[in-house]
Parts: C-alpha cells; structure tokens; sequence
C-alpha cells in the first residue's frame, strides 16, 4: 500500500517533468498552429547550456538561469530566422522544417560539446532526501520538479487568464486580425510566446539534467512522449497539457510497476516478465488510443482548430 | 401548423453559442416547388438556420422534417442522398480542379460507386456528359477546362449552383448565391434562378433586394434569431414590424 | 647480357616495391553520430594511434584507414560495407560498435570472403551457430562481463539479487549470462523500456524488496540516468551495486559524477593493468587525445594491432585467405591486454578483472583494478560454434 | 507541356540502361545501390499518395514499411530455422507467397491504424501516427524470438520464378518493373472515381460533405493502399539488404520518408522517385566527405521547405508537373 503510494507520487512526479516539456509545445501551437518537432532540441540546449554553466560558475542556480536565459534566445531566434516562415504553411512544411532543424542543432552540439555525455549535478544543497512516506525516504529534487511543474502551471493559468499579455495570447489564438487591431504588434507577441515555449523547454532540461543523461538525441527520445501527452490533452491546451501530462506519468510509472506482477498472477514467471514488460512498454499508446476513440481532439479540445 | 404537403417543416428550431440565440424558436414551411426567401440584417441567423437544414449544425432543440422524414440527427450525407443541397455564402470549390472537375464529381456524388478505382474517372461520359450540360445549362460552356480558382468571382458562383443542381437535388438551399456578383452577372443570375423555378424547390437567403422581391413565392424575415414575419412579397413590403425593424434603413 | 639482366632485376624489384608501396586499405565502419557515438570515436582515435604510432603502417605494412559513419542505422551499415567492398575493393573491415548493426553488416560481409574483425560489437549469434572462419572478435562476448559480474557477486557471498536491463536482446543476453555464473536467488527479472529516461518506479521497487545485491545492465544514456537516480534515491548506501564496465567507462564517469564512486564493475583490461606495453599505450593515447583511454579504445587498438600481425604474416597481400585466417587466429600481437589468445569461435579466451571507481589524482572519477574474477574465460556459445 | 513526357522518357531511358553501363564499368555496387532506390522510391510514392493526394500527412509510414520487411524476414527466418509461426504456420522463402503476404499484413495493418487514426485530422492525425507506429517500434524491439533490436539477419533472398534474385541484375529489373508497375496502378487510382473523392477531400473537405460524401470510409481504403505499396518496398528492401529490424519501423524512418516525396514535389507520382534517388545519393555523398553530414543536409532540407516548395520535379517539369 505504502509501495502504492509512493509510485503514485513517482508517476506524478514524471508526469510535472512531462509537463514543462509539454506547456511549451502546446502553447506554440494553440497560438501560433505550429506544429514544433525542435521542441525537443530546445530542452536539449538547456540541459547542455545547465551543465556547461554550472561546471564553469560551480552554481546549479546560475546554470538553471543561463539554460533560461539561452534556450529563451535560441527559441527567439529560431522564431524570427525560420519558425515565423512557417505560421501560414501547412502542418506538413512544419513537420518538415523543424525535422531539419533537430539534424542541424544535433549536429552543432555534437561539434560544440563533443560526444561524451556531459555531468551535471543536483547541488548540495537539495541532494538529501525526506521521508514523506514512512519508510521511503524520497529525493528532496523530485519533490522539487513537482513544485516547479505546479508553479509553472499556476503561472500560466494566471499569465494566460490575468494579464494583458494573456488576452493578447487568447485574442491571438482565435482572431490575429483582432489582436492587429488593437494596435498590438502581433509578430513581436508571437517571438515572446515562443521565447516563453522555449524557455519552458530550456526549464524542463535544465531541471532535468541532474536526473537524467545530457547527450546528443535526448530531446528525440522524450519527444514522442511530450506528443502523446499534448494529443490526449488536446492539442493548444494548457490545462489539457497538465492533465495528459499527469495521466501519462501516471499509466507508464504504474505500468512499468505493477503489471509485470500482475501476468505473473496467471502466467509463468519468464512469459510473465516478457509480457509484461512488453505491454508496459505500450501502456501510454493505449492509454492515448483509448482516449482518442472517445475524444478525437483530446480531453480540451480548443475551439476553432476543427481540421486545421 | 402550415400545410401538411410542405417539403420542408422546421419546427421550433433553436440554436445558442454561449449567451448568443443564433436561433430562436424558427418555424419554416416550404411547399413543393416554391421558392422561399430567407432574408434579415446582417448577423440575423440567417446561415446558422441553413447549416443547421443542411447538416453542417446540429440544433440545440426543435424538428426539421424533409419529405417526410425526420431528418434532425441525420448526418449530412444522408440528407444528400434524400435531396437537399446547397451552396455556399463564400464561395465553396475544389480549387484545383477543373470547372468541369467540380461539377463531375458532384454527378458523381449523385451517383455513388465512389470506390471505382480503376477506370479514369475522366474520361467517364456518365460523368461528363451531365456535367457539361450542367455547365452550359449555367452559362459557362468553354469554361470546362479551366481550374475552378481561375475562374472569375462570377463564374466561381455559377459553377457552385451547377454543383449544387448536378446532385439532382429535391430542395436547394443556396446561401447568398449573388454575394459579391457585379450587376451583369446578377441579372443573369435571376434569370437562370427564374428558370429554375417551379422544377425546384429552394430556400434563398439573400441581400439582393431586388432579387428577393423579384424571384420569391414567400418570404420569411429573420431578426435576431426570430422570424418576425412570413408571407407574400408584397405583404412584406406592406408590413409595420419589417418596415421598422429591418427594410426601413434600406429604402426599399 | 649482364646489363640487361641486371635492369630486369631492377625492374623486378621496384614493382615489388611498389606493390608493397600500395597501402592495404581498411574500412572502418562506426557509429559518430546518434546516442552513444563516443564508443565510436574512441574505436577510431585508438585506432588511428596504433597506425600513428607505426608511423602509417600496421605491423610494418603501410594501410590506409577509410572511416565511416553508420548513425546507428543497420541500413546505413550495410550500404557502407557494401561500397567499402565492392566499389572500393576493401577486404578488411571493422569498427561496427552496436549488435544491430553488425548483424546487418557481418554475416554477409563474411560470407563474401571479406574479413571482418570486431573492435565491440559481439551479439552471441556470431559467436555461437554464427561463427564464421572470417569473423574476429578482438574485443569480448557480449555476455563475458555479465558473467564475471555473477561471479563476482556470488564471491562477495550476496545471498540474493535483484536484476535489471533494458528490454532488448542485448539486455535479455546480459541477465542470462549474470545468472549463468551467480549461485544465489534472484529476487526479481526486470526489463525496462529501450532508452527509458526515469527510474523512480523501479528504484521504488527495489526498495521495498530490499535485496542483498543489485545488478544492472545499462548502456550508454541508460546507465547515466540509472546510477544517478540509484544514489539520488539513497539506495547506493543500503544495497551494493554491481554493473558491467559498459557503464563505467571514463567517459561515462564525467557524466555520472560521484554517484558512481565506489561501484564495482568487470572488464577485460583497464589503464592500470599491468602488462608490457600497456603504459605506453595509455600514455600515447593520452598525448593524443588529452584523455584517458576506455576499454572500447582498448579493443579498437587491440583490433588494429590484430590486424597488423596478420597483415605482417602475408606481407599486405591479403588475397592470401588461408595464410590471413591462420596469422590472426595465430593472434602473436602484442595486446595492451597482456597475453591474448582466441578460443575455436575465434573469439577471445581472457582475463576478466573486477575494477572500482574511484577518484583520480585530478579529481575526476576513473577505475581502479581490484582483483581477477576470471582466468582465461571462454565465453558460453564457443560450443555451439562447429569450427 | 512537352518537358513533362521528355523527363520522363529520360529518366526511364536512364534507369533501363543503368545496369548496362554498370555491367561495362564493372560497378556492381552502383546497381546495389540503384535498387535501394527503387526500393525507396517505392515507398515514397506509396507515402505521396497519402500526403501529396489525400492531404493525410502520416509521420507513421515508416509502420507499414517496416512490417512488410519484418513479414518476410519472420517467414524466412522459420524457413530458416526449421521451425514454425506461433506453433502453427511454417516459414517460406518463396517470393510469391511471401510478398503477397507481406503486401496484405501492410495493408491489414494500414487499415488497423487508418480506423483509430482517421477519426482525428490535422495535428492530431500527424501525431497519432507518429504515436502508433513507435508503438509498433517498441514491440518489435522487445520481440526477443526475431531478434529484438539486432533483428533477423538473412542467408539469401527470396526464390522467385525464373529469376535469381541473388544475381544483382535480376534484382535491379524486378524492382525496376514493381516501381514502373506501382507508379502506373497509381495513376488509375489517382484519376478513378475514388482518386477524384481523395483529392477533393484535400482541397475542400466540408463541400465534399456537402456534396454528400462523407470522405473517412474512402480515405481508409486509400490509407490501405498505401500501407500495401509500403509493405511491398519493405519485402523488397529486406531480400536487398538480407536483414530486418526495428529500425525501419523507428520514426525518423517515417520523417526520412517524407523528406523524400517534399524533396521531389509533392502531389505528383514522379517527384518522390526523384526526392528518394536524390536524398540517398546525397546522403551518400555527404558520409563519406564529412563525419557532420547532417550539418549540411539540415540546412539544405530547411532550405527547399522555405524556399522551393515544388520541389526538385516541379522545378524540371514546369507548371506541368502535377499528375492527374
């Protein structure tokens, strides 16, 4: 029971880390309809920019605020070179332009870093941990991932909902011509919203890189997950995002925990690893087709996007 | 309640997004070969209450029964089938495809055996010949082969009606067919839909007054949602409330 | 008379030497791009450096290296063997570092009379039923690692062991072979998705079961995250660790930080071992690159002084099969591992070491020889091969 | 437009004379890589349909390709092996029951993926596809028995009637012939009855609806055809390399795939020929000059999306260039 419950908190934790990934990529794309396969490559400019400014400066913070800081300028640039291009196209130009730029950016970082993974460490300050749950003592910086993700979804229910900037987000979402005459200058409110997509991408891998691996190819690798997570959402929903975000940390943590045991209830032992280590692999594709079968456009659809 | 021959019956038809009643409780009654006018200020409902004939809607509450059918929750295809078809206020083509294309595809949708994969369905004269009768019937013969987003602004309306007419439709509901059409081309446009008259039955939704006045059996007025009146032409004219609330501002 | 005999003479031999003149080209296929792409570079450098260091020949018969990138990509693999051989005339390959793409690429190459002499990659399949008298593998059996690691664990005397590897053939050949040498209970068989990123729900079970040891097989990206979250979740203290050498090597170690101290690992060679020539070895490869060998550049220097002793044999003719075949199998190189010999399944029967990670003079992680789990270990699938 | 008929003749010309100049070179490698060509133009045609005709951009299609390979490899490996399917079924290595089979478990599949998938369209259409065919990854990769990641690593090719497909000649006119025979099926299909409801969906979904036809049931029909073009190249692409695994069923199969036919020029059955020889060509240029490879083909690939949209066909036929 108390096993229980302490995956149910690793699967939320993942799910917060999938959902800074995820705010960014959904946000890009209710705003702007574009479609970013790069997103991933943004979050692994954070992890490099962290790791290599923390190594430098000896400060985690400081690493965390350069990884802001650069990917929040790559993703600016990235609008105005090339994305902004893009906003008129068709989904398909998307795909295949941001497709180009993940060759381009893997390969640069392979040239600028080198091959080997890079270090970066969770500081000193945080590496403990607290026995929230009697008997499992549990990673203070998880419990931190999970109280970022929260602030961050709070920050943009309120920067969304509350702020001047927000209309301009929704008011650009559903009626660009609006926004233009409102006086607002639409093209820069785009490169922020996209600065704001990146650095989001630039968070989740700064935050990450104390956790996970930082090399070449990890932004491809937790992409496809991101999608799944923004599909089930509803594509362009923050809420949504959340949401799938949590469903998905949730259904592969608790998949991967449980389900091998459960087929060892009826099966063999050896069958019963292979299936269910099997299954648990795909638990998240089921979980997204069991959904879209019900909801097409996800749990929030956002109106005005019907076979866009 | 109207008379029972009626084509088309809509009953206490109403449709609301968020606190806007785009439609408020319509009753329409269209007889066999009748044309109906629909018309009402900018914003009055009036296509929300044809999407919602034609499929496109789904209404909030009410009934809509077609040749004797009930036809609300029917998808829009089926109601195809049963002979409803319509044109669009912006003009609605398959941009790429020849004018002859457009047309020949509809003939087609009439058809069926959409799944044929093997035989060129361009060189099929159960296909083309309707279509380039259709074509020529609305004015654009030698027009066959020219892609649809080519076309003038005039022509493109044409080519919607003939779309529209070569699914060999029971009731047609054509959305504002003269919107943005030079005076030329709306003459002629009002001459074909004269001739159209009496073979078929069609629901018009139109600013043209003078089209309205000049074509219509009836004519129903729509202001926000509501019909405020349905009868002859010239009882519309004559009518206190239209007058007021709607023909007043357009000196007719 | 004499004259023109003696120009005849003359002419002979420059054409001899210019035939030895021709370099003997070899192609090296391996992974520079994708995850996982520094075991590539390493094969390469180490490989360079033995051609470097023979000042442009390998066992004194001047070669040209021609290297290639496969991506990872099996298909890309087999396209570049096949040009290396056919448009290129290329005979002897080697450098693939992934499973994958070596069975992609060997046992056609093989097949086709061209020798292929691996720096890594070593799936069971061509050691077992696979075998091939023109396949080499200079580098190990998959499995040998996994194996000393179940030795080793059982030596230590845990009663029990929790398992993990990816879910993947490598990963299902990693744990057989763990329990192919461990006498203890497993207390559970865990496979994890290819490539995943997070632990949490894993690490939370190995917890709750609370066993004596655990074991893992995790490479490249994997293993980062693995021996990270492992020491974040505050199990390093509670429950020894064990891994193969994959995930220990030095570059590894700079990306995994101090969670990785004091873990024991196997492997067949390390910078420390001391046998002749292994130090200048270390020492060169350091000049030249500005950091310490791996065990992958090991194997790739292995490999090319492999090479050199069979291209020495049959003085660059390679056209010469038999004599080409019976000079590597004869193996008389002298390997950074110490002695070296190869078993009927041609591949090598050696030394397997237990090392730990420990802190360098320069402050950085590296391994540290702590004693010999085998002698001279023939890997598992030696009998099923016929040769 | 009299370029369109010339480039073509050319081009065919080209391709029928190749393994002559090889054979006179004595380049055999050159017909190898010829056939992988084929191979892939192959799928990118069979990708086009989809993308360029019915405006279904799949980032799965590598799923479809990659299952074709993976049927052939698992009945060659049982033919291999001695041993039989799930107990039941033995392998086979004759081409005329493992292509067909391996042509209609594409299809099958296909029309699995088009009933979950086609009921979402734009973004979500793309991502879903994307979802189910790395899901369809993962299984391949965890299936120990064919292999798993190292997948199955063959001794010959297929036995075809009255060919050696082990002879490279042989092998480079079957492909030739499937290619030349695949682009013709689809030009009747493109201008069928059906083809016409396609790609009017394309232009215009909601005045297709309008017209009456409700496009989803013809759409799975055409993703089906698709997925058993798809299934065709993969066979064919496993007998060429004499090996199957994951790997062309990994996502960026799928994206390399699309590169292919936007390379070439969208909404025509010629361009994704040339979009496929071009891009393996200049992948294989580009490895063997430079390790940073993909530092030039991102850029270029970024560049021919912003820039020239109609793609390499479409800038060598002219207005032209559409089929159909």
């Amino acid at each position: 029971m108390l096993l229980l419950l302490e995956q149910i908190l690793n699967g939320l934790q993942f799910g917060f880390m999938l959902f800074l990934l995820a705010a960014g990529l959904t946000l890009v794309f209710g705003i702007m309809h574009l479609l970013n396969l790069a997103h991933g490559s943004l979050y692994m400019i954070g992890a490099y920019t962290a790791a290599t400014v923390t190594a430098a400066t000896g400060h985690f913070s400081l690493g965390v605020l350069a990884a802001l800081l650069v990917t929040a300028l790559a993703g600016m640039l990235l609008e105005a070179g090339v994305f902004r291009r893009l906003y008129q196209r068709e989904h398909l130009d998307q795909v295949l332009a941001t497709f180009a730029v993940i060759f381009t950016v893997n390969e640069l970082t392979r040239i600028l870093w080198g091959r080997a993974p890079l270090y970066l460490d969770i500081p000193p300050a945080l590496a403990g941990t607290i026995e929230i749950i009697p008997g499992a003592p549990y990673p203070v910086y998880r419990l931190l991932i999970i109280a970022v993700g929260a602030l961050v979804a709070l920050g943009l229910y309120v920067l969304i909902n509350h702020t001047r900037l927000g209309m301009l987000i929704r008011a650009g979402a559903s009626n660009r011509e609006m926004v233009g005459a409102l006086g607002a200058n639409i093209k820069l409110l785009y490169t922020l919203v996209f600065g704001l997509g990146a650095l989001l991408a630039g968070l989740a891998g700064a935050l990450a890189g104390p956790i996970l691996a930082i090399e070449v190819g990890m932004g491809e690798n937790i992409l496809i997950l991101t999608f799944v997570v923004v599909v089930i959402g509803g594509i362009g929903s923050v809420r949504g995002a959340l949401l799938g975000a949590l469903l998905v940390g949730l259904t592969d943590t608790l998949g991967r925990a449980f389900l091998p045991g459960l087929f060892a209830l009826v099966l063999p032992p050896a069958p019963a690893t292979a299936a269910g280590s099997s299954l648990a692999s795909i638990t998240i594709y089921l979980l997204m087709v069991l959904i879209l079968v019900f909801r097409p456009q996800g749990l929030f659809p956002v109106q005005g996007q019907h076979g866009a | 309640m109207a008379e029972p021959a009626a084509l088309l019956h809509v009953e206490g038809l109403s449709k609301h997004f968020g606190a806007v009643t785009a439609t408020d409780n319509l009753n329409l009654h269209i007889a066999p070969g009748e044309l109906h006018a629909l018309i009402g200020p900018n914003g009055a409902g009036k296509t929300t209450a044809v999407a919602q004939i034609a499929g496109e809607l789904r209404p909030d509450s009410g009934q809509i029964v077609f040749a004797g059918h009930t036809i609300t929750d029917w998808p829009i295809q089926r109601r195809v089938k049963l002979g409803l078809a319509r044109s669009y206020q912006i003009t609605s083509l398959f941009p790429q495809f020849t004018a002859l294309d457009n047309v020949a595809l509809a003939v087609q949708a009439h058809q069926g055996h959409s799944l044929r994969a093997w035989r060129n369905a361009h060189r099929d004269p159960r296909l083309r010949e309707p279509a380039r009768l259709w074509l020529e019937k609305l004015g654009l013969a030698g027009r066959d082969e020219i892609p649809a987003a080519e076309l003038a602004h005039g022509e493109q309306r044409q080519l919607e009606l003939a779309m529209a007419l070569a699914t060999n439709p029971r009731l047609l509901l054509l959305d504002e067919p003269m919107a943005g059409m030079g005076s030329e081309d709306s003459q002629r446009l009002i001459s074909l839909l004269r001739s159209l008259k009496g073979d078929y039955t069609i629901l018009l939704v139109e600013h043209d007054m003078d089209a309205v006045f000049a074509l219509a059996d009836r004519i129903t007025v729509l202001v926000y949602g509501q019909a405020i009146a349905c009868d002859t032409p010239q009882a519309i004219r004559a009518n206190e409330q239209v007058r007021t609330a709607y023909l007043g501002e357009q000196d007719v | 008379m004499k004259q023109i005999v003696l120009s005849a003479m003359l002419l002979a031999i420059s054409l001899s030497v210019m035939a030895v003149a021709e370099p003997v080209k070899i192609g090296l296929i391996t992974t520079l791009s994708g995850p996982g792409s520094h075991l590539g570079e390493d094969v390469r450098d180490a490989f360079r450096l033995a051609i470097e260091r023979g000042e442009g020949t390998l066992g004194g018969i001047p070669v040209e290296l021609v290297v290639e990138d496969d991506g990872l990509r099996p298909q890309t693999g087999v396209q570049i063997a096949e040009r290396m051989r056919e448009r290129d005339g290329i005979g002897i390959m080697t450098g693939i570092i992934f499973s994958n793409v070596a069975m992609a690429v060997v046992p056609r190459l093989v097949r086709g009379g061209a020798f292929y002499i691996s720096a890594n990659a070593a799936p069971s399949q061509l050691a077992g039923s696979g075998c091939h008298p023109n396949y080499f593998n200079a580098a190990y059996q998959n499995d040998n690692l996994h194996e000393a690691m179940g030795q080793y664990v059982t030596d230590v005397g845990h009663r029990n062991a929790y398992i993990l590897a990816p879910n993947y053939p490598a990963g299902h050949d990693a744990l057989a072979g763990f329990k192919r040498f461990y006498q203890g209970d497993i207390v559970a068989e865990v496979y994890t998705q290819l490539n995943q990123n997070d632990y949490a729900a894993e690490l939370a079970a190995i917890r709750a079961a609370n066993p004596e040891s655990v074991f893992f097989f995790k490479p490249g990206g994997m293993g980062i995250n693995f021996v990270r979250q492992y020491a974040q979740a505050g199990l390093k203290d509670r429950i020894p660790l064990y891994g193969p050498g994959f995930s220990f090597d030095e570059r590894l170690l700079a990306a995994v930080g101090d969670a990785a101290l004091g873990v024991i690992n196997s492997a067949q060679w390390n910078w420390d071992l001391d046998v002749p020539g292994n130090a200048e070895f270390v020492a060169a490869f350091r000049e030249a690159y500005g950091r310490t060998p791996t065990l992958y550049a090991a194997q790739g220097y292995d490999a090319a002084q492999l090479i050199g002793s069979g291209l020495a044999a049959v003085n660059g003719d390679i056209s010469r099969a038999d004599a080409l075949r019976t000079a590597l199998l004869a193996a008389d190189f002298p390997s950074v591992r110490g002695e070296f010999r190869f078993g009927n399944n041609q591949h090598p029967i050696q030394h397997i070491y237990a090392r730990q990670v420990v802190r360098a003079e320069n402050g950085g992680l590296t391994n540290q020889i702590v004693g010999q789990i085998f002698s001279d270990h023939v890997d598992a699938y030696a009998a099923e091969c016929s040769m | 437009m009299a370029r369109k008929p010339l480039i073509i003749f050319l081009g065919l010309a080209i391709l029928l004379l190749l393994p002559i100049y090889a054979a006179a070179t004595n380049d055999l490698y050159l017909l190898s890589l010829s056939s992988r060509m084929l191979i892939y133009a192959l799928a990118a045609v069979s990708l086009d349909l989809l993308i360029g005709y019915g405006g279904m951009i799949s980032l799965g299609h590598a799923a479809f390709f990659g299952l074709g390979a993976y049927v052939g490899g698992i009945l060659a490996f049982h033919y291999q092996e001695f041993s039989l399917f799930f107990g039941l079924l033995p392998g086979s290595n004759q081409a005329l029951i493992v292509w067909p089979l391996a042509v209609l478990i594409s299809a099958l599949a296909a029309a699995v993926f088009g009933l979950i998938s086609l009921r979402t369209s734009g973004a979500y259409f793309i991502m879903i596809t994307l979802a189910l065919a790395q899901m369809l990854f993962f299984l391949f990769t965890s299936f120990s028995t064919y292999g798993g990641e190292d997948g199955i690593s063959l001794w010959q090719r297929n036995d075809f009637p009255y060919l050696d497909l082990d002879n490279r000649y042989h092998f480079y006119y079957l492909c030739l012939g499937l290619l030349v025979g695949f682009v013709g099926l689809c030009q009747r299909l493109v201008n069928s009855r059906l083809g016409m409801v396609i790609r009017a969906s394309k232009q215009n979904e909601r005045r297709l609806r309008a017209l009456g036809i409700n496009p989803l049931p013809y759409r799975l029909v055409w993703l089906t055809i698709a997925g058993a073009g798809a299934g065709l190249a993969g066979v064919l692409l496993m007998n060429h390399s004499h090996y199957v695994s994951p790997a062309l069923l990994h996502w960026t199969q799928s994206g390399e795939l699309m590169v292919m036919v936007i390379l070439g020029g969208l909404g025509t059955l010629y361009g994704p020929i040339l979009g496929a020889m071009s891009l393996l060509l200049l992948e294989e240029w580009l490895n063997q000059y430079t390790e940073h490879w993909q530092l030039v083909l991102g850029p270029l690939l970024l560049l021919v999306v912003l820039f020239a949209r109609r793609g390499l066909y479409g800038l060598l036929a002219g207005r032209g260039a559409r089929d159909g």
